[in-house]
């Protein structure tokens, strides 16, 4: 059962999707539990691929270095005199993917659970739902350059019309800005595939014919399986505006996920997409979608251009470094309280691109550990924002105080999440800052005072939490409606039913983050010595 | 021992065990808890008695990185004091607090921090350190912000968290620097190792300690954690969590170079010196005692610069005595008070006077606390003052650096003469006030009695004079190796008593009953004169803070004329956290970066008008745009080829 | 019998003759125009054609200019077609005019 | 002189099958409209005649007539069963009553267009395309609509002009060269300016047909004004034919190898390219957006003629036949909307609530034609942009560069307009019901065009099948 797993994983939502398809349009509640049990079927099955991955695996090369890998052929396309293309149907995971296939089924339940009571055609709803769980999965599975990228763009569809129909005020105008920011980072993802498929050939399959066969395996790409004179091949002269051909590649795919992470100068698309998006969109947004710009740095970006990545740690520090402090700032000067929760998404994600600069186990630990715990507080955080917005329709910060005497249980829960997104200690926000700290001043390619100065980043959450904390929730009890007293009431069942597990997990990964490192360890460690002899392979070249 | 393997996680987790249990059950939460933590000392009384050499348990954390606990004979005493001290206070808080609605959730907090407190002492590993210090941070937060209903006190419980978090930022820098130079990262391998750490690293350490011990520049926090209710001030802000500076810097001296320890002690001289000055003008009662615990922390941190670690550990344990004494008396003061009145502040000693009557068993408590605390003979803080005085004489002697000895004989004198006015003003006098109450017998007066009886001498060494006759030194300090041969000096002894009966004169004589200072006491003002202000704004620390965030807003917002629209429309009073700056940020983000993409929409939407202006609807234009295109073209290949 | 007539000459009465037909395109304000424009500048290359094929065995030339005569007189049964159409509707023949089509 | 004899006229018939099963075919049509009024019959007879033609198209073919006039290679067979498969799909157009002469000029246009495919001889050039342009007049001028003729005159004047330099250009060749073969006339030209200037305005004359930028005024709205079928061929037919003769062309005057030519040739792809999509971008009425659309297709078909060798050949093809599939699709749909009196992107507010099945169909067709992954247009635009990528890997010219920075710029403006369709039919709120409904044919015609640009997207095998059977002409 184990060997294809992981297509069950990916492909079951899609097939929920075909059943729900063919039901009534007004069966609302059917349609729900259904969403229900596929998203609960995928999260067990998540969990079984957790359990059976062996953890003591210790890869030499990147093509040992995945489990559960499944091939098929896909697509043979015939070049002309340029030999042949190959596309096929690879996946796999490693440690890495592994943790972010276990996050994304988790959240998307959390997904399905916090959209309960929507009730505007709950079908289509669940049908962009469905597709959006296959395409996130598929993306973090996917070892095939091609397949990574077409799940990349599926995703975008269905959010597009997610937040578009179901979302806020403007959200006409938030959607069309996620969607073109996106589609503009892909481009530039798509440019450096054809640069880098040209350059590649999988030596397996060209024994046969004499031509060479293209292909778009990650694996090979990682691996090095280049052509003499492909226009990628590590040690080309090939010069582009002064700067070496691999490196602008590699640039490049780093913007186009630095807008998918987002860092600073490209990530002025997430407040308006979070403000506009229901709330449980913006809990798969926040979890799911941000890691898949992280991810892309992982398995992309750092795994194929390992000397690129090397020679642009300072840079690259930099900008994480920005996004941190600026992505602070910026929180602070929001009186909307999910505006501010987006804006300090953004200050959590500069730790990855810090993270992973940093080129050392710590380092990339962090950055992974930063991803997964963001994923659940995040989570929280905008559902505990919806609480707000479903009951009186305004997120203000100004708009309420004292909201600590109506709702105790509420406000326990904010307290809660609030600490633990500024990294108190003991809660799974300081971990992944601290490996990162950790990584970012040990490490030998970064000067201390980038470290440093990031390290103010903690000081800045702490002043916009607490702030809004003390100005929304402590004081005498007022809202700007005097309506609104009335529908103050406490958490319901169904709210508490999402926020108790996720305050479990987010005390359980803080005071014990091996249970999800540990297994992971190697591959951590893989990736980073793979990456830095991949480097130095291709420099001396 | 291994009965002190069994109740050893016990100790741990009782005090979280009876906070979750007491915040249930809101009605008799502090009754029930009462007895988990009863059951605590007890159990850390066994502990003391029966351990012997460190235990020791870790366990992986992250990969290179470990958790760990020990204990050891100096955190088992300390474990053994908060224990005691959170008893006393739940006792008192019983009546205290007794028609406050929401006592569970009083009762949680208490038993939050005792747990985060107990955790910190017991702590080993580094990590497991900074874990539990901002634990004991946020459960400070919490206290001090208890009664949330009012704005200024969760903005005070803000401030203070915020300036802790200044501090803890450069702890946690210190922990991975720590970590990154290869150095011992547990205090077992500390004490055993021993290298030296390098200065930036302990630079760190040091201003983390400053910032919870709230030291100098970072003692703002502390006057602003007295808007929390006073049995939380007399717990947290006298006896156990400010001294966790002190029991960090006591675990690292041994690996701290020459220099980091000048820091120490001149940092404790100075901070002691201008806490005592700012002591002397208070109106509020609890302003006065916060200000001196600033100071007599400012002596433990002395003690340990100059070496005589042994007597800052004497003098934080005799502290937490008399100064927990202090605040309970102030406390009862305070609820008598509220209980007359409660329209007028029942904290500001100008509507006090003459409860030397009214309330017998709070003056005696008070006065022997006092007493203790101003160092005169036959009591326990004579003894622990003494032994960091001659310490800090030695040490000037040694280094010929006099400043800090200096500072620390004139703080003894003026420690003598505000408490010395303090009592005078608040207990004697003509009182106004008829109503005597007893206070109930078992939860006020035995805490007062146990902590005025605990500050004599008696109970800490034979010889009322020589500090060296702890009962705990040699338990406590047998294994820690060599101590300084301390004996004690007689002119340090003469000096230090002379001083304290010096000031307490001069209190006596200007703050006597019949003094003209004390009649037109009840309706004075601020004090008028220069040193007046310093003292009573205590050195202007908040201004300095704001002056900080004003700076550093203004390097970031940059403009010039900017500020001057904006940040001074702004700057009225936002307090620590910089909002000015955040909404310049906030605005920059708005226009600019987000105005870019919109930029580069319109942009396309100019030139799709520009493309479409040749599509004019007449025929001929088009036939002619076509001509002229045609024309270019031919142009083109005459004259390129 | 007078020596041939020099290819330049031909050449250039060709181009003159095509040079008047765009101009009367573009300055007449009438449809009808334009189409009389288009007919001079085919005439042009008729005259090219018949004189070139002088030189080709194959007489293409001459053949291509009776299929530019036929396709020419085609088109503009055609356009007078539509402009009867659209005299019927707009009443107006001047291509000034017809402008309802926008950008 | 070979004697020109009966024998080898009927010879060289068996090579022009497929246009005289078209002429037939079309006198039929001709003869039975003048019989019966029902329309029915017109359909049957016209599919009836393509059908035929399409049996009869043969790819493996190839060879010249004796006179050289007509030269056939498989390409021209492939792109003549693409005209026939295509334009096969018109009948289940749901319109208004056409008579039978638009059937007719419909058959006229696709037998001008492969005739194009085959000519060598600049006679037969000229004649092929004057035959698909005065179709296309006329034709544009059936919707019997005031704008209709408007923009019916407009088209034939400028057709009219643009061919008058046409055969203008070809006088001064045949002077110079002084034979009409195309295959021949290289060999005796003297290069000089005045053969620069014949050249400049023969190729106007295909410039016009594709719709290039100096020649494209006619594209927005002809195809905004004719009834939509005509422009479903009109957009595909002539347009594919004119690049494959462009290329002809090219090829057979050697002009590839001149950089003068390839610069002028780039330098309008890339300007055609940018005025369709920020043309594009303003554009309220859903045909004229889409005729914007379509000129930016065929700047972005040019490069393909440009690059040398198997590859260009290969892009080429693949790109026309998924342009034509996904161009039928859209204007099938935008008729299906017409029937609704929905002319303006503005006044789709809210038909996909309503109609799903639709609106997700349209929906995948829009994403088709911007290019982005689940379909065809995104195997497409990748499998242009990677070719692209090879000449400028292989030649270094910064224009070819430029060209796919363009193209990839395209793709993203791309989205900005055809996204309006989507945002307004999903995202809009209608003020009343739309009531009726799409007829059935329709739009299970348009499933099975959206099935066949999804199902080119996962498994793009069958363009292997034509990629090995075209053994190409020195392309």
């Amino acid at each position: 059962m184990t060997d294809s797993l992981l297509t069950l994983i990916i492909f079951f939502p899609l097939l929920v999707t075909v059943v729900i398809l063919f039901l009534p349009k007004d069966k609302d509640l059917l349609i729900k539990e259904i969403a229900l049990g596929a998203t609960a079927v995928q999260l067990i099955l998540s969990v079984i691929l957790f359990f059976s991955y062996d953890a003591a695996l210790q890869p030499e090369s990147w093509s040992n270095a995945f489990q559960f890998v499944e091939r098929a052929k896909w697509i043979s396309l015939y070049l002309g005199d340029y030999g042949w293309l190959q596309i096929d149907y690879f996946v796999g995971i490693d440690g890495i993917s592994l943790l972010m296939i276990c996050l994304s089924t988790f959240l998307l339940l959390v997904g399905v659970v916090a959209s309960w009571n929507l009730n505007k055609n709950v079908k289509g709803y669940f049908i962009l739902y469905l597709i959006l769980s296959t395409s996130v999965v598929g993306c973090f599975a996917a070892l095939d350059f091609f397949l990574f990228y077409v799940f990349f763009e599926f995703m975008l569809l269905p959010m597009f019309f997610l937040i578009g129909i179901w979302g806020g005020p403007r959200r006409g105008y938030a959607s069309i800005k996620f969607f073109i920011y996106t589609l503009v980072g892909s481009l530039f993802i798509l440019a450096v595939m054809i640069g880098l498929y040209l350059s590649v050939e999988d030596s397996s399959l060209t024994g046969q014919g004499q031509e060479v066969v293209h292909s778009f395996s990650l694996v090979n790409m990682m691996d090095g399986g280049y052509i003499t004179d492909g226009i990628l091949t590590p040690g080309t002269s090939i010069e582009f505006w002064g700067m070496n051909i691999r490196w602008v590649a590699f640039l490049l795919l780093m913007v186009g996920f630095a807008i998918k992470l987002p860092a600073v100068p490209v990530h002025t698309w997430l407040p308006d997409a979070h403000v506009e998006a229901p709330t449980a969109i913006s809990v798969l947004l926040a979890g799911l979608l941000l890691k898949i710009g992280g991810y892309g740095f992982f398995r992309i970006a750092y795994g194929i251009f390992p000397d690129a990545a090397v020679n642009l740690t300072y840079p690259i520090a930099i900008f994480g470094m920005i996004s941190i402090v600026y992505g602070g700032l910026t929180a602070m000067a929001q009186n909307d309280l999910k505006r501010m929760i987006a804006y300090s998404s953004v200050s959590h994600m500069g730790f990855i691109l810090l993270g992973l600069a940093s080129f050392n186990v710590q380092g990339a630990g962090g950055a992974l550990f930063q991803m997964v715990s963001h994923g659940f507080i995040s989570g929280a955080l905008f559902i505990l924002a919806g609480v707000i917005y479903d009951r009186t329709g305004d997120r203000g910060i100004a708009n309420f105080s004292g909201l600590a005497k109506a709702m105790p249980v509420f406000t326990g829960f904010v307290v809660i999440f609030f600490f633990a997104s500024l990294g108190l200690p003991g809660l799974s926000g300081f971990v992944g800052e601290f490996l990162v700290f950790l990584g970012a001043l040990g490490s030998d390619y970064l000067p201390k005072w980038i470290g440093i100065v990031s390290i103010s980043g903690i000081v800045i959450s702490a002043a916009y939490y607490l702030w809004a904390l003390q100005r929304m929730f402590f004081g005498k009890f007022w809202t700007r409606e005097k309506v609104w007293e009335q529908t103050m009431y406490d958490l319901t069942g169904r709210e508490l039913l999402l926020l108790i597990p996720l305050a479990i997990l987010v005390v359980l990964l803080g005071v014990a983050p091996n249970i999800i490192l540990g297994p992971v360890n190697n591959s951590i460690e893989f990736f980073v010595n793979q990456c830095f002899a991949q480097s130095q392979l291709y420099i001396a070249q | 021992m291994t009965l002190i393997k069994t109740i050893w996680p016990l100790i741990f987790i009782l005090p979280l065990f009876s906070g979750i249990i007491g915040g249930l059950n809101s009605k008799q939460s502090l009754k029930l808890s009462n007895f988990g933590i009863g059951a605590g000392l007890l159990f850390s009384i066994i502990l003391v008695w029966l351990l012997d050499e460190p235990l020791i348990l870790e366990w992986k954390w992250l990969e290179g990185v470990s958790f760990g606990f020990s204990i050891d004979r100096l955190n088992a005493m300390l474990v053994l004091l908060v224990y005691l001290i959170t008893l006393l206070v739940q006792v008192f808080s019983i009546t205290y607090m007794e028609h406050d609605p929401d006592q569970g959730r009083y009762t949680a907090k208490l038993g939050f921090f005792a747990f985060s407190m107990v955790g910190l002492l017991m702590s080993n590993q580094l990590v497991t350190l900074f874990l539990f210090w901002e634990l004991v941070g946020m459960s400070s937060y919490l206290l001090i912000g208890f009664w949330y209903q009012e704005a200024a006190r969760s903005k005070a419980a803000r401030q203070a968290f915020m300036i802790n978090r200044v501090a803890d930022a450069f702890l946690l820098l210190g922990v991975i620097q720590v970590f990154n130079n290869g150095y011992a990262t547990s205090f077992t391998e500390i004490l055993s190792s021993g290298n030296q750490w390098d200065g930036f690293t302990g630079l760190c350490f040091i201003i983390g300690a400053f910032g919870k011990s709230a030291q100098f520049p970072f003692y703002g926090w502390l006057t602003k954690a007295m808007a929390g209710p006073t049995p939380v001030s007399a717990l947290i802000h006298a006896a156990t969590m400010v001294t966790a500076g002190v029991y960090l810097l006591v675990r690292i001296s041994p690996v701290l170079i020459e220099w980091n320890l000048q820091v120490i002690a001149i940092g404790g001289a100075v901070t002691a010196f201008m806490a005592a000055v700012a002591a002397l003008t208070q109106f509020d009662i609890k302003k006065v005692l916060a200000y001196s615990t600033i100071s007599q922390l400012g002596y433990m941190i002395l003690g340990i610069g100059v070496g005589a670690y042994q007597a800052s550990v004497f003098h934080l344990w005799t502290h937490a005595f008399f100064k927990a004494g202090l605040f309970l008396a102030a406390g009862s003061v305070i609820h008598y008070m509220h209980e007359l009145d409660s329209s007028k502040d029942a904290q500001d000693m100008r509507n006090m006077g003459g409860l030397q009557k009214i309330l017998p068993v709070t003056f005696y408590a008070f006065l022997i606390c006092g007493l203790a605390l101003s160092g005169l003979p036959f009591l326990s803080g004579f003894l622990s003052k003494e032994g960091i005085l001659t310490g800090s004489w030695l040490w000037g002697q040694s280094t010929g650096n006099y400043l800090v000895p200096v500072l620390a004989f004139c703080t003894a004198g003026l420690t003598a003469f505000y408490i010395g006015r303090q009592i005078l003003l608040v207990f004697f006098g003509s009182s106004s006030f008829t109503q005597k109450i007893i206070e109930p017998m078992l939860t006020i007066r035995v805490p007062l009695i146990f902590l005025a009886v605990s500050s004599l001498w008696f109970w800490n060494s034979l010889n009322p004079i020589n500090p060296l006759g702890w009962f705990w030194n040699s338990y406590l300090f047998a294994d820690l190796g060599a101590t300084s041969a301390q004996h004690s000096i007689l002119g340090v002894l003469i000096g230090s008593i002379g001083l304290s009966l010096a000031g307490l004169g001069v209190a006596y004589w200007l703050y006597r009953p019949e003094a003209e200072l004390t009649q037109n006491f009840k309706n004075s003002k601020e004090p008028a004169q220069l040193v007046g202000k310093i003292s009573f704004h205590g050195w202007y620390i908040e201004k300095f803070y704001d002056q900080i965030v004003l700076l550093f807003s203004k390097i970031v917002a940059g403009a010039g004329w900017f500020d001057k629209k904006v940040i001074d429309r702004f700057v009225d009073g936002m307090g620590v956290t910089g909002v000015v700056m955040a909404k310049v940020i906030g605005w920059f983000d708005q226009n600019i970066v987000d105005g870019l993409v919109n930029f580069m929409a319109s942009i396309s939407q100019l030139i799709g008008r520009f493309v479409t202006s040749f599509q004019s609807p007449k025929i001929q234009i088009q036939i002619g745009w076509l001509l002229l295109t045609l024309l270019v073209l031919l142009l083109w290949f005459q004259f390129l080829t | 019998m007078m020596e041939a007539i020099s290819p330049t000459y031909f050449v250039f009465l060709s181009l003159f003759i095509f040079c008047a037909g765009i101009a009367i395109i573009i300055i007449k304000r009438s449809a009808i125009f334009v189409l009389i424009g288009i007919e001079l500048m085919l005439n042009a290359a008729n005259l090219n054609l018949v004189y070139f094929s002088q030189y080709d065995p194959g007489m293409n030339g001459l053949m291509t200019s009776v299929f530019v005569v036929v396709l020419a007189a085609a088109e503009v049964a055609i356009a007078l077609a539509i402009l009867l159409n659209i005299f019927k509707h707009y009443k107006i023949t001047d291509p000034d005019e017809l402008t309802s089509l926008k950008n | 002189m070979m004697e020109l004899s009966l024998q080898h006229v009927i010879e060289e018939l068996t090579l022009l099958r497929f246009e005289t099963a078209l002429i037939v075919g079309s006198l039929v049509l001709l003869t039975a409209g003048m019989l019966s009024k029902d329309e029915v019959t017109y359909k049957v007879l016209f599919s009836i005649t393509l059908l035929i033609s399409l049996f009869l198209a043969d790819v493996r073919d190839i060879g010249t007539s004796t006179s050289g006039a007509i030269s056939i290679d498989s390409l021209s067979g492939i792109l003549k069963i693409l005209f026939a498969f295509i334009s096969l799909w018109i009948v289940f157009f749901h319109s208004t009553f056409r008579r039978y002469e638009h059937y007719f000029l419909l058959l006229s246009i696709v037998l001008g267009s492969s005739l194009m495919l085959s000519a060598n001889h600049l006679l037969l050039f000229y004649i092929a395309i004057e035959l698909t342009s005065l179709s296309s007049y006329l034709i544009t001028g059936f919707s019997f609509s005031r704008k209709g003729y408007e923009a019916a005159i407009k088209y034939l004047l400028f057709g009219g002009v643009s061919s008058a330099i046409m055969i203008y250009g070809i006088s001064i060749l045949y002077g110079l060269s002084g034979s009409m073969l195309i295959s021949d006339m290289v060999i005796n030209v003297q290069a000089g300016p005045f053969y620069h200037v014949g050249m400049i305005c023969l190729l106007g004359g295909l410039f016009f047909k594709v719709g290039l930028v100096p020649y494209h005024f006619w594209v927005p709205s002809t195809y905004q004004e004719a009834p939509t079928d005509a422009v479903a061929i009109l957009s595909i037919v002539p347009k594919i034919a004119g690049f494959a003769l462009l290329h002809r062309v090219l090829i057979s005057f050697e002009l590839l190898s001149d950089p003068i030519y390839r610069q002028v040739i780039a330098v309008l792809g890339i300007a055609t390219v940018l005025m369709g999509t920020f043309g594009a971008l303003r554009q309220d009425n859903i045909k004229r957006m889409i005729a914007y659309g379509a000129i930016a297709h065929s700047g972005l078909v040019l490069p393909t003629l440009l690059i040398q060798g198997e590859q260009g050949g290969l892009a080429f093809v693949w790109y026309v036949t998924i342009y034509a599939i996904m161009t039928m699709a859209i204007f099938m749909i935008a008729s299906m909307y017409e029937d609704f009196g929905i002319k303006d992107v503005k006044d789709m507010k809210g038909i996909g609530i309503q109609f799903p099945v639709m609106g997700a169909l349209t929906l995948l067709i829009l994403v088709a034609q911007i290019g982005l992954p689940p379909t065809a247009g995104f195997t497409a635009k990748f499998y242009l942009f990677s070719s692209i990528w090879n000449e400028y890997q292989a030649s270094g010219a910064t224009i070819i560069l430029i060209y796919l920075i363009v193209g990839l710029l395209s793709v993203v403006l791309a989205l900005f307009y055809y996204l309006k369709i989507p945002f307004h039919s999903f995202l809009g709120t209608a003020e009343s019901p739309y009531f009726g409904n799409f007829s059935i044919i329709s739009r299970s015609v348009v499933t099975i065009f959206t099935i066949m640009v999804l199902w080119i997207f996962l498994s793009p095998e069958f363009l292997n099948k034509i990629a090995f059977n075209i053994n190409f002409i020195g392309w």
